[in-house]
């Protein structure tokens, strides 16, 4: 039984964690806890859902997906996510906290809206995908192959991709500078702007994969991403934004936590979440003087 | 300082005044006072440079407790439930305070968050305690122990959350240019100062944080009761963001910001319910954009003029 | 400079004062207020909700209107929040001059707006929301509903089962976690256990309202190997249900009671199987077999499949319900009152004992402003028509024998139904006929 | 009782490979005006930083009026007597001249009546009198972020000396001072302190302001005072000379 639920817990939380992981990059490099990040999610199914439907409208095999899912993927980090962050981020860096967190606030509720006018309220759903990779059986029990092997499968893929690109690559190191030391970073001549830009752009982009990947098991509906954004928050914050490993584990924990709770307290299966986040930040020693201690006096 | 009175003082005028010349309006401009008791709460953490995106807890506490109360019939009585559900609120800021001042930014945000998402999904999960998604129906209590009907109860709500507003307004105010107003201030501009004077941080944040969830509260249980219902809603992130949302939008700057802006939330609400009701939220977007980026000390800076650029001294 | 700063301060009260204001005496318009969901998931309900109210007044404005009244539609949206919606349905009734509301489809909304009906003495029409207890538990003057409840929904739905699978022993429920999920599932329970008293429910799972996701719930039902499985979810989280477990060949292994499904059967085409026991929450049906050749069904499906690409579901049919029943309570309160426009309260009066025919059966009024509606259920079957599943096997119950009698409580009454309604004469049963 | 107000023994640090401290010791009496001088980049302010409680030694004792405070925070030890000024002014920026003293003020005197305006603090006149000691009086009403850095290193002496302690460490007090106003400034502060029977310690890098207010002289070298004595052995002492000061002998 257990084993069982581990099982669904690894795809569920390995959605969250292709969320959380550019939630926690934005963060990391921008300082900015992006609200709108949901959106991304919530755009990147429907265009991904859109795009699949589309190609088998036009008679294209069903393993085109997979690529559409990439290129939705892309471009929905490309356009929305740049244009967000070219158009009204940048104007704000170095600003009130509160400031940020509300420009994204509002893009959030205008990106709500902005799904309505253009994808409808009517459930969407592209679910070829999940069908064409057929099922395996474990125990008796029938798992989509797609669920069991694939999502997971991308995740790690990105999780080891992005590893890879931080500490290998010239970029990915200046963005990990930016990340430990702005200042010290720009005095290095690390060209801010396009480091922002082009995190803000992977972060939007991982999000739509999350999306793009869940469009094939879930049916879209307005409001799908309001509930992931605090999920990935609550992965972020668990892990400690900006960490990329410690993403992957809470989010891991977060769905494993839930699977078991569906077995054995289907009461509180909503409440993980939450609980988990309550704890870690309360046990995490981040208190007044670890938080100030940066400051030089 | 007379600015402040003066913007006040108008603001009051205009809310005394306009349920006589517009009945219907009484509700909305409660709901409206309701929100800027709320957001006037987190302004007060705004001023120690704290933002909370969990205030829907003490909101939606103090909601429940009415309902709960109402329900059962355990003193059905408006002068007596709007206090007692305010100070319960109160008794939770005080619980949660005493670990959730020891976090700043990101993570007392995310904090507050996640323990108002956990009171959310209670209100959702206990279907059978706290009637679920759909929430609990307020029966209307007595006021002064008359029953009224509906338009004079709700014109009565009306001028006493105008004048409880008022003073909680007064009394913010008043707190936030004394000594502990400004420590407050000071852990926004400089905590390892404060901390270097002898002042415990912590303490000075904790007392603003049970202000700040006795305003929320108190704004909850007056909302529970001109609504007549009470849903989990109320503790939902997207409604706390609204109290964020509604302090910006007014502007930090005084206290009658909140509620400038709880109005001017409520004006633009009902104008997008009308001419775009499908595309309300994203009006309202555009709108915090525009106030952001045009006019960042909010709409009391708009009509207190460059209050900061002209220094203290102007006051 | 006094005077400026205090204009400007009361600049945002005034603009208040700007908001489209119209109170009438005598009607050039009707304005009719509709609480809908226009957003959030519900809004897979509310959108074809209005799209179906636009035909119908447009419809009877071409007509010359009410007793050559015209109507005028005004939209309110659930999804903003009970409270949100609260101010708002104030709003159109006190400032636009509402003399009619049809709220609502969730029944949180109808529980928290029948007092506020009350309160501002306009005619409130029920027109989708589904829970028993409105009328059970409270008397309202100026609410109706021009539909069946919970209660008739769910009995139909038991006696189908009965009818087509009698010797399940197992059961599971998946239901949304929210008041209809949890009551629906209270009625069916309670019906099981007076039909069944052998049967043993083997997991009751209550997801969260809008799961992205039911992997670990299908994975235990797949182990549990429930006999039936029942869930009265709808919209995304019904699409979502039926697609992962229809991936996962729990469709096939367990027999499927899904009392919503008719509203999820053209989106999701080819994933629902054949013999899944499905319902519209009444007779309703585009494909009705005794109706579906009408005049009236044939232009309304035309009409509004070229609206919006679709075929209608069953919120348009309580739509319909809700708008013939207005109209044909303001023609009744108008002759009993010598022709003259009625008043509010003669509008109300007339609703009692009002009986009419909607696009598919005859819609009775009872003395407690609850409607009787037929029940239909059927097995899915695909068939070359249409590239989605259709209904076969149909029995169809009538409203006065799946409702719960006057002054009865549908709990009580469900914990005491007895076997023989299963087999009643008055049922009706069809094949699917092309 | 050693008869000593402070006494630092053996204070350990070491973060990332560097070693902060390395066995400082100091001790002082009452009433003691010492001057802690070395190399830039050295780690005096460190010293501080320990003394204080911003952070906390590895191993080693500090101890004031006879009590062990290495482990407090610095809220505590601020309580018990010792009072700070930084080498980068710590003020509330956004806030006016007098309400970063009365704030002091309020601290010393625990008044925190949220119905009591801050400019109505009815210690204001000491307010102004710590001003007039500061030379600053004219400013009081102007927004410290619009001060220059020298005013604000005051303000910041200004704020220690308000809580009236016992001990106060200056970190570099007349750093930003204009070199004519410096001997001027120093001459109120000790004024002062003697006046409140205040024993400082304070690090300075102008040999002419050791020489002319410092009683003892620590040089801080390798994480550690590694000379001490009085000013005239220090100044000359051909290590010091050529170390601290820069001059080639």
């Amino acid at each position: 039984m257990i084993l069982l639920a581990a099982l669904d817990g690894l795809a569920y939380g390995s959605l969250i964690f292709l969320v959380a992981v550019g939630l926690s990059l934005i963060f990391g490099v921008l300082g900015v806890l992006n609200v709108a990040h949901g959106s991304f999610y919530a755009i990147g199914a429907y265009v991904a859902a859109s795009a699949v439907l589309a190609a088998a409208g036009m008679g294209l095999p069903t393993w085109l997906a997979f690529p559409l899912f990439l290129v939705s993927a892309v471009l929905v980090g490309v356009v929305v996510g740049g244009t967000v962050e070219a158009l009204l981020l940048r104007r704000i860096y170095g600003k009130e906290e509160v400031l940020q967190l509300l420009v994204t606030f509002a893009v959030f509720m205008i990106l709500e809206d902005a799904q309505k006018v253009v994808f409808g309220t009517q459930p969407l759903f592209a679910n070829a995908p999940m069908n064409w990779l057929g099922t395996v059986e474990v125990f008796g029990i029938f798992y989509t192959s797609y669920q069991l092997i694939l999502i997971p499968l991308v995740a790690l893929v990105v999780l080891l991709g992005l590893r890879w690109f931080l500490r290998r690559t010239r970029f990915g190191r200046a963005i990990v500078a930016v990340t430990q030391d702005r200042e010290a970073a720009m005095a290095m001549g690390i060209d801010a702007t396009r480091i922002y830009l082009f995190t803000f752009i992977i972060g939007a982009s991982l999000a739509a994969l999350g999306g793009a990947l869940s469009s094939a098991t879930t049916s879209l509906t307005p409001g799908i991403g309001s509930g992931m954004i605090v999920l990935s928050f609550a992965v972020a914050a668990t892990a400690g934004l900006g960490r990329i490993e410690g993403a992957a584990v809470a989010a891991l924990m977060i769905g494993l936590g839930r699977s078991a709770a569906v077995y054995f307290a289907p009461e509180f299966d909503v409440l993980i979440p939450y609980l988990i986040m309550v704890a870690v930040l309360l046990i995490k020693p981040e208190g007044l003087f670890t938080t100030v201690q940066t400051r030089k006096v | 300082m007379s600015r402040q009175y003066l913007i006040g003082a108008g603001l009051l005028i205009a809310l005394v005044a306009f349920p006589l010349l517009s009945p219907w309006s009484t509700v909305i401009l409660t709901v409206a006072l309701c929100e800027g008791l709320a957001a006037l709460g987190i302004l007060v953490l705004l001023r120690a440079g704290q933002v909370s995106f969990g205030h829907g807890l003490y909101f939606a506490f103090s909601a429940y407790v009415v309902a709960f109360m109402a329900a059962a019939h355990l003193g059905h009585e408006v002068l007596l439930l709007v206090p007692i559900a305010t100070a319960a609120s109160g008794l939770v800021a005080a619980l949660v305070g005493l670990f959730i001042v020891r976090y700043r930014a990101i993570f007392f945000g995310m904090l507050n968050l996640a323990i108002s998402m956990v009171f959310f999904s209670l209100l959702e999960k206990l279907f059978s305690i706290t009637g679920g998604a759909d929430g609990k129906r307020v029966p209307r209590p007595t006021l002064l122990g008359m029953t009224l009907e509906r338009e004079s109860f709700e014109f009565w709500m009306f001028y006493i959350t105008l004048a409880l507003a008022v003073v909680a307004a007064l009394f913010v105010a008043r707190y936030l240019a004394s000594s502990g107003g400004k420590a407050l201030e000071a852990i926004k501009s400089n905590e390892t100062r404060l901390e270097y004077l002898g002042v415990s941080s912590r303490k000075v944040l904790y007392g603003a944080y049970l202000l700040s969830g006795l305003l929320a509260g108190l704004g909850g249980a007056i909302i529970a009761l001109v609504s007549g219902h009470v849903t989990p809603e109320l503790a939902y992130w997207v409604r706390s963001g609204e109290f964020v949302f509604i302090a910006i939008l007014g502007g930090v700057g005084g206290v009658a910001g909140p509620f400038l802006g709880a109005l001017m939330f409520q004006i633009i609400r009902g104008y997008a319910a009308v001419y775009a009701p499908e595309t309300w939220h994203a009006v309202l977007g555009i709108m915090l954009l525009v106030i952001i980026f045009f006019a960042p000390s909010g709409l009391y800076g708009l009509i207190a003029g460059r209050r900061r650029a002209s220094g203290e001294a102007a006051r | 400079m006094v005077r400026t700063k205090l204009a400007a301060a009361l600049f945002a009260a005034t603009a208040l004062l700007g908001l489209p204001a119209a109170a009438q005496e005598k009607p050039k318009e009707l304005v009719v207020g509709i609480a809908t969901f226009l957003s959030g998931p519900a809004s897979v309900f509310g959108v074809p909700g209005k799209a179906a109210a636009d035909l119908f007044f447009e419809e009877i404005n071409a007509k010359g209107g009410i007793l050559g009244v015209p109507v005028k539609p005004v939209y309110v949206d659930e999804g903003a929040g009970t409270n949100q919606l609260i101010s708002e349905y104030r709003r159109v009734v006190q400032d636009q001059g509402a003399q009619i509301m049809l709220g609502a489809i969730s029944s949180g909304s109808c529980n928290a707006l029948a007092p506020v009906a009350e309160d501002l003495k306009v005619v409130n029409v029920m027109w989708d929301c589904g829970t028993q207890t409105i009328f059970e538990e409270g008397k309202w003057k100026y609410s109706v509903r021009t539909q069946g409840h919970a209660g008739a929904e769910m009995m139909a739905t038991l006696l189908y089962l009965m009818k087509v699978k009698p010797d399940f022993k197992t059961v599971a429920v998946v239901n949304q976690d929210y008041a209809w999920g949890r009551e629906s599932w209270a009625l069916l329970q309670a019906g099981l256990k007076a039909l069944k008293p052998d049967v043993k429910i083997v997991a009751e799972l209550f997801p969260k309202f809008g799961a992205p996701d039911f992997s670990t719930e299908i994975t235990r039902l797949s182990a549990l190997r429930p006999d039936v499985v029942i869930s009265t979810s709808w919209g995304g989280d019904l699409d979502t249900f039926v697609q992962q477990a229809a991936a996962r060949g729990l469709l096939k292994q367990s027999t499927f009671v899904l009392p919503l499904a008719e509203s999820s059967m053209e989106r999701l085409g080819a994933v629902m199987p054949e013999g899944v026991i499905v319902g519209s929450r009444g007779d309703h049906y585009f494909l009705h077999p005794k109706y579906k050749n009408t005049a009236e069904m044939q232009a309304f499906v035309k009409a509004y499949k070229a609206k919006t690409g679709a075929y209608p579901i069953y919120p348009t049919f309580h739509m319909n319900q809700a708008v013939t029943g207005l109209v044909k309570a303001y023609e009744k309160a108008a002759a009993a009152a010598g022709g003259k426009w009625p008043s509010k309260e003669q509008v109300i009066a007339a609703f009692e004992g009002l009986e009419f025919k909607s696009l598919t059966g005859t819609i009775t009024i009872r003395s407690d402003h609850q409607g009787l509606e037929d029940q239909m259920l059927g097995t899915t079957r695909r068939v070359p028509e249409y590239p989605f599943a259709v209904y076969d096997k149909i029995a169809l119950y009538p409203g006065k024998l799946v409702t719960t009698p006057l002054g009865e409580k549908s709990l009580d009454w469900f914990a005491k139904v007895k076997p023989e309604l299963v087999k009643d004469k008055s049922i009706e049963t069809f094949d699917y006929v092309k | 009782m050693s008869g000593f107000i402070l006494e630092a023994r053996d204070l350990e640090l070491r973060f990332g490979g560097v070693q902060a401290a390395n066995g400082a010791s100091l001790q002082v009496r009452a009433n003691e005006r010492i001057a802690i001088i070395g190399p830039n980049g050295a780690g005096k302010t460190t010293f501080i930083n320990l003394c204080t409680g911003y952070i906390k030694p590895q191993s080693g004792t500090v101890i004031f009026a006879g009590q062990d405070i290495t482990a407090l925070s610095p809220r505590a030890i601020t309580r018990l007597g010792i009072g700070r000024s930084f080498q980068i002014p710590q003020l509330f920026l956004e806030n006016t001249v007098i309400e970063n003293l009365l704030l002091a003020l309020s601290a010393r005197e625990g008044s925190w009546s949220p119905f009591l305006k801050l400019t109505r603090h009815p210690k204001i006149d000491e307010m102004w009198a710590l001003l007039e000691i500061v030379g600053l009086k004219d400013t009081g009403h102007r927004i410290v972020r619009e001060l220059p850095e020298g005013m604000r290193k005051l303000i910041d002496i200004a704020l220690a000396l308000a809580l009236e302690p016992k001990l106060i460490f200056m970190d570099e007090p007349t750093s930003g001072v204009s070199s004519h106003e410096k001997f001027q400034v120093m001459d109120t502060l000790t004024r002062a302190l003697d006046a409140r029977s205040t024993t400082a310690i304070f690090v300075e890098h102008d040999m002419d302001v050791v020489a002319r207010y410092a009683n003892r002289v620590a040089v801080w070298s390798g994480g550690r005072i590694a000379l001490e004595g009085s000013p005239e052995e220090i100044l000359s002492h051909p290590d010091v000379r050529e170390s601290v000061i820069g001059e080639v002998v």
